[in-house]
């Protein structure tokens, strides 16, 4: 029941010292006040309590349980993060007010960057992106400026076909013309293909790496070379860096701009789908087009600069998620550099680990050691007249929240596979009941397929019927009464 | 890892010995999985970063850092975008529950009812406040909802040309502006009329010469003031354009006309003041509201309610064949996160205050600014301008007092200053050359607006 | 699994800036140190943070929904009071820090006195005792110090049997015997037995008014005249305040001393039993007997007065639970004077709505108004093979919380009685659809028993067998280990 | 309730008109309910409080008033029961969460496993830290778990005399006279030797007068040192007493010896220390540790661990035999409620610093105050009394400054000063008139002790 049904009238949890003022509509914006809005839930505190306290049981989150979907990095959120980020004064802080007043949180914002520019081995960085596909236009908006002022026939961007959608969608919506790029048989870049694409109207090439297969791009020097011999720019998709922090940097491998997800790599909260933030690095010859302003530091003063005649303009309408920031902030002040690493090994061990338990069961495409996440195929399974989503179903009766399905969807993944990213946060036994998990699973699909047809079982509603959704189409209270 | 035999990292769980065990289990070396790094060079002599700090070490760090700030304030003569408003206690600390806070996007519906079904209702809120018929689950700000219903329109419309009026916020102008230059989009300003508002000749003059895919007016715009959105409505609809409604504050829904019922094809706005903290300009959250003829077309994700197996009411991710993990570059927006979790907060917030708490703190803010508007004007260094334009919490001065004399004269006043305007936005006021934005709202305690009129006094 | 089940060596969410200095034990104490203790849990964070998270969603409060708890006054919590006791300007001071430096919690201590002087037109208060049973104690030693100093022959407390059990144990514990007074057969003190033992040697009645049936004590005032004529004290247990904030005081009942439940009356959380706080107050001529110190307002200045030679003495290591105090004070600030006697009508109209809906089904014992609770009795249901407990664990299954049940046990209730304190807290609805279970459930007692034998079904525990915790005496991890 | 229809009160759902239809629906009015009150007054034109204040206008009020406090602080050099430490932000976090904060006594315990396994939790560690066979889930804090331990003592051994060492807490020492007072158990109090600690002789001969229940020491004691609490426990049981340990500082669980090792019959003390704070004194966390022995005897709640009807791990109270609501007047002690939440949160407390960790902890209390202490003798104006008595993290030192000038002096160091003892409690110093309990924990910086020194050189 939604909190507009609990609605009572004359409830209010309302507490403030002053009453609605009729006479002041009527005297100062006569014309333009609309009348009351009649259909909001009146409800006492308690009433609200209860009803989104019972909400927040109805999630699974990673303080709940193993939470290993692929391409997400669902890490532990340190609490400490939140009570940084809630400091008042941080929280009440007005973005206009004098950058004197705002030094310590400017000065967060330039460490940050300072951190972020070591840990991908880039020049420059802008804070302002709200999550990674923000990043990724923003990153693409400042390839397309690039090319406007250099070499305007360069309107393509090559995507490999396991690329994560939004990263044809920002280039798309940046201008550009996408243009798929094979992958090869063993899940990197068809380095044939991009040979042949790679050429004068193809302004950049959008890869991630590791990529959404968990594999690192053996390729990758070559396909930098090849790009850049013949004029074209790489970005890095950075959703995958946490299988790389300390071992390898984008920057080094030859990527002129990256976007990094906090919310995945930098643990941040993901908050069931945002706030997130998304920093977007850049080489130096792209320094002057990022959007402004640009956090600054002048003789020990920290600035917010707006004064760069070729930036792309602005993302947001201030500086980015601050309180974002700060959570990744503290995150990598507290890991520092041992920490970073040991993140990134953890990640990588545990993602093989559950590899070669699951491989008998769950057969990986590549036999080859993966990064921070591991695709695997349940194809077999249809013979038992169950799909890749009744085991994922099935799952949460165990208690786990199911991997990724069905993504990347390319050859030869087109079909029924899943991608597991355990994250560091993960321990050992609970790599090993998951899999055990998925072993048992694996079993009731030839013993009891039924089992797995109807699950889940034990959640606070059975499988949620998306047909009757877009039928029906009722995406308000308001829709609702109508029917 | 360590002498004590204690790990490190409390993030980490895995101890060395585990990690070991774990590969020999498997059969494979650390070393073996970067080989596929191939020739490709490790960091050398690793990252430079500092070594990490404990949690106690970082709680200093932060308050020294933390204490450059000047203090937090009681309330704020700033608004231009952020605004300070009371949060109900019962905000945050619902906000903050970890079923909330720490899942990923609802993409499995049996074990996120909880987020769904948040997301539903704000969903609602948004409708019944906007007055339109669909509102997506959130976009990442007031600035970027903007621009993609720029984008939209001219998805919609195809015209290569929007209009856009002098009055609304330069960052929100200046980010339509910057999502639409690579699609060649040309951005035309229509004027400001002398009474602050948008000139409606101008309007119609623009309108006239070329087809328009959107216009796009705020109000409460810019400058404070409370545009005609049902005339504009009227004129955008004759030029068969998408008429494009934005707010800054979203506390002015309580009290002001816009949707429906003024013509709007899509509604958009920052919906920070809806329970959420300014914290120095983000997280904050985007609304997106538009009409059920454009249910393909708009961006964003969007909840629907379903039932499960059993008949059970349940909610669901719908119309999820326009974004881009399905549709690819073809998707009506990248968008793939949004700002979820302040979109729950919003709705905690309205569920608080209520019906008619929301309005009334609509008018107490209506209130608070007239009332600090005649406090100022008393003191004879203050006069607002564009006198016969109806506002909302916001107002254009012009003053006496120049910048650094207001600064210093409000130092010891727990208020944040008002913003000083570039003289070429508004009308010369003969002896007061300074122009300002003031803001205020409820939370412009009767204590404090005595202190701030002594000061200016 | 308990967290120390959970552990694996070498685990850690240790996070300081040091490591154990061995060198320290034995330098500086080298014959104390005891061998390290080898057998805490070692765990990281995000075990500890699933851990403790996953139990509290297995846990039953007023933020999930509806409990009834009878006695127990099971109100809303407000947050905003929570945010308030977590003030760092709270939080971290210091009690013996100079009074000086303490001014703000004083203020707030000496209002908070005022208020409940206010409430229970009672002279002086004591803000000291922790809990209910701690102010009973307190309470009682006062009126034996007092009564050593004037009347040392007086050495019995009478209690009425219908007493929650801490007032016997308060009042052997302050050294007093204790007699018990039989009820009437309308609910109250039998007038004829309190004539008979109301003698000289009796220093004391200790009465719950509201008493613990619901009901108002009609004989108060004789009662009063009666014990006071004889040289007796009366004692009041608040535990059942909230039935008459604002309609009428205890002070003016001719109450002697009373103590409150601010976790109960005063909206302060119950966290699964306490902390809690339970402030005495007392009649003037006992005001100098109050467990120093006692705080006091001089010129304007607050302070903690320590200097009474009349006082019991100390009741706890500093002053009392002071962020529990600051809650309530919160609270009463709230509300004030309309908002408490909105309360207490409203908690009286809840109780008398909720016994009129299920008088049908569970019988009253009297049928008068009640006041804030009501006591319904199951016997009945015996012939279908059920008893309370099993329609208590039924209630469950519906997703409530039972009521208080087994109490009070004295004739004629000395068996399957339950008894219901909805609170002002609960809307109609809530409370309806409460009714609407509890008859439903007598329905299945007849109709099918066995539901209510096994209930409950849809816990994380089904039945908990008590005699096996008892004959195993399994209280700690070490006796598992043992076993 | 009011003109706008809206209920005044956030905490009350019922509306003036649902409340009507209540009543109307049983057949009752409100006047026919308090008729009960029969012929006493109701209160007369209702209490002497103040209207109420709303949540803004609380926050207001709030904020004024707790500015009267001097601010937080960094550190503390005083302890004398109450500490300072640092409190990880993952404790505070999960002790918060709504299923534990708003539960009562977990008397269903198929809807309050969450609360019953914490305590269970609880009770482990303390077994393992006091090195005792049993602990209850808790008691309300330090001295009052002290005096029931006496009490306790009482039942056991019946003899109207317990001895306390002079070196124990005085506030302790008195809350034990306030408990055993009505009951005529004497009171006597054990000398303290030249070194600090409790005497050895005059416990012996005080022992050998009459039988004694119980014999209560403190260790580290109020001064701080140490005691030898297995020389004490061997006297103590030659002279068929039950012997008391107490302690104020439950980071010393980690490093001293206690328990059964010692000789203890029970061993109690304040667990604030373990992730609560000081609060100005409360609430704090009374801890209670026995043998196996007597429990029948001990006061407070228990938890086992036990079985669902399905076999299943599962936990309840138990041995409720002895506990008020049962035994009434017979009841081991009248405690109810206790101080479950803070028991919790010293459970999350633990957990998370661990094993090692505890340890580490207790070992940089020691190490901080030696430095400190080390720091203020080198200043001249210090110098350590019971020089040769091993010390945890409080010492007491004589000094020539004054307690206003020390006041003074440290006002600008972010450390609330130390206890001023009174003369009389310690020998006399030449040339240092003035006697100081001063405290050290991990909290103290080097960069706040060397501000710390600076101020007091
Ligand atoms: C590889 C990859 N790229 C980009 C994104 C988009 O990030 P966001 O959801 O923050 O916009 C994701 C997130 O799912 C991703 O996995
Ligand atoms: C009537 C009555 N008196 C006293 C008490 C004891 O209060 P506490 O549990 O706070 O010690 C209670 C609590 O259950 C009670 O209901």
């Amino acid at each position: 029941m939604t909190l507009f049904e609990k609605s009572v009238a004359g409830r209010s949890a309302f507490s403030f010292g002053f009453e609605e003022d009729r006479a002041v509509a009527e005297r100062y914006i006569p014309e333009f006040a609309r009348a009351a809005v009649k259909s909001l839930p009146q409800v006492a505190e308690l009433d609200l309590v209860r009803h989104f306290t019972n909400l927040a049981t109805m999630n699974y989150g990673v303080d709940t349980g193993f939470y290993p979907l692929g391409s997400c990095t669902m890490k532990y959120n340190p609490k400490i993060n939140e009570r940084m980020a809630a400091d008042p004064r941080l929280t009440v802080r007005h973005p206009l007010d004098d950058a004197a007043g705002n030094q310590g949180i400017l000065q967060m914002e330039f460490e940050l960057k300072e951190s972020l520019q070591e840990i991908t081995g880039m020049d420059d960085f802008t804070l302002q992106p709200a999550c990674g596909a923000h990043g990724e236009l923003t990153g693409m908006l400042i390839i397309h400026a690039y090319m406007r002022d250099h070499d305007a026939k360069r309107t393509k961007v090559l995507i490999p076909d396991s690329a994560h959608g939004t990263n044809p969608a920002s280039a798309s919506m940046a201008g550009f013309q996408v243009v798929t790029v094979p992958s090869n048989e063993r899940g990197g870049v068809d380095m044939d293909a991009l040979d042949k694409l790679m050429d004068d109207t193809v302004a950049a090439i959008m890869l991630t790496n590791p990529n959404t297969v968990g594999l690192f791009e053996e390729n990758i020097t070559r396909i930098a070379e090849l790009v850049h011999t013949r004029g074209g720019l790489l970005y890095y998709d950075g959703a995958n860096l946490n299988a790389l922090m300390g071992l390898i940097r984008p920057g080094d491998l030859g990527f002129d701009v990256v976007h990094l997800n906090l919310h995945k790599t930098f643990a941040t909260p993901h908050g069931g789908g945002g706030p997130g933030a998304a920093p977007v690095g850049v080489k130096k010859f792209l320094a002057d087009y990022l959007p402004i302003p640009v956090v600054v530091c002048r003789d020990g003063q920290y600035a917010l600069d707006e004064n760069r005649p070729h930036t792309i303009g602005r993302m947001s309408g201030f500086y980015g998620n601050t309180a974002v920031l700060a959570r990744a902030y503290v995150y990598i002040k507290m890991m520092g550099r041992d920490g970073l690493l040991a993140t990134s090994r953890a990640a990588v061990i545990n993602a093989n680990y559950v590899k070669a338990l699951l491989s008998p069961y769950f057969p990986p495409a590549y036999d080859r050691p993966v990064m921070h996440e591991t695709v695997l195929s349940a194809k077999g399974y249809d013979k038992y007249g169950v799909t890749l989503l009744d085991i994922a179903k099935r799952l949460m009766d165990y208690g786990y929240h199911p991997p990724t399905i069905y993504f990347p969807h390319f050859p030869p993944y087109a079909e029924e596979v899943m991608m597991v990213e355990p994250t560091e946060s993960e321990s050992k036994e609970t790599m090993d009941s998951f899999c055990d998990a998925l072993i048992k699973i694996s079993q009731e699909a030839k013993e009891n397929p039924d089992l797995l047809l109807s699950a889940p079982h034990d959640t606070v509603v059975t499988r949620v019927n998306e047909t009757y959704a877009a039928r029906h189409l009722i995406t308000s209270h308001r829709d609702k009464k109508g029917t | 890892m360590q002498s004590t035999g204690r790990n490190k990292f409390s993030f980490i769980p895995a101890t060395g010995d585990e990690q070991q065990a774990m590969l020999q289990k498997i059969g494979l070396q650390f070393d073996d999985i970067v080989k596929c790094f191939a020739g490709n060079s490790c960091v050398e002599g690793g990252l430079q970063l500092p070594d990490g700090l404990t949690e106690d070490q970082m709680v200093e760090y932060w308050d020294t850092m933390m204490s450059r700030n000047s203090g937090p304030r009681k309330a704020s003569l700033l608004g231009a975008g952020a605004y300070m408003h009371f949060i109900p206690a019962v905000v945050p600390h619902l906000a903050s529950l970890p079923g909330f806070v720490t899942a990923y996007t609802p993409y499995q519906p049996e074990i996120s009812q909880g987020t769904l079904q948040s997301l539903f209702e704000f969903q609602s809120f948004m409708v019944e406040l906007t007055d339109m018929e669909l509102a997506n689950c959130s976009m990442y700000d007031g600035a970027s909802s903007t621009a993609e219903a720029m984008l939209m329109a001219h998805r919609v419309k195809k015209a290569d040309r929007v209009l856009v009026a002098a009055t609304v916020n330069p960052n929100y102008l200046a980010t339509v502006r910057t999502y639409l230059e690579p699609h060649g989009i040309a951005v035309d300003v229509v004027k400001m009329n002398g009474d602050g508002r948008v000139s409606m000749e101008d309007l119609e003059s623009k309108l006239s010469v070329t087809a328009c895919s959107a216009v796009l007016v705020q109000s409460p715009n810019y400058l404070g003031i409370i545009e005609d959105l049902g005339a504009i409505g009227t004129i955008v609809h004759r030029h068969d354009a998408l008429f494009v409604e934005s707010f800054t504050e979203a506390m002015a829904l309580g009290l002001l006309k816009y949707g429906v019922g003024t013509g709007a094809d899509v509604v958009v706005g920052d919906g920070q003041s809806l329970g959420l903290s300014m914290s120095f300009g983000g997280p904050h959250l985007g609304v997106f509201a538009t009409l059920k003829k454009y249910n393909r077309d708009f961006p964003g994700r969007i909840v629907g309610e379903s039932i499960d197996t059993k008949g059970r009411q349940a909610f669901v991710m719908t119309l999820r064949a326009r974004e881009q993990d399905i549709r690819r570059e073809k998707a009506t927006s990248n968008i793939c996160s949004n700002h979820a979790l302040n979109a729950l907060t919003a709705a905690v917030y309205l569920g608080s205050v209520g019906e008619s708490g929301f309005r009334a703190l609509a008018c107490e803010n209506v209130a608070k600014l007239q009332k600090l508007v005649s406090g100022l004007e008393a003191t004879g260094h203050f006069t607002r301008v564009f006198k016969q334009s109806p506002v909302f919490n916001e107002a254009v001065l012009a003053s006496s007092i120049a910048p650094e004399d207001m600064r210093s004269r409000l130092a010891g006043v727990p208020v944040f200053p008002p913003l000083a305007l570039a003289r070429s936005i508004v009308p010369e006021v003969q002896g007061m050359p300074h122009t300002y934005l003031i803001c205020a709202t409820e939370m412009l305690k009767d204590s404090i607006l005595k202190q701030v009129l002594g000061a200016l006094s």
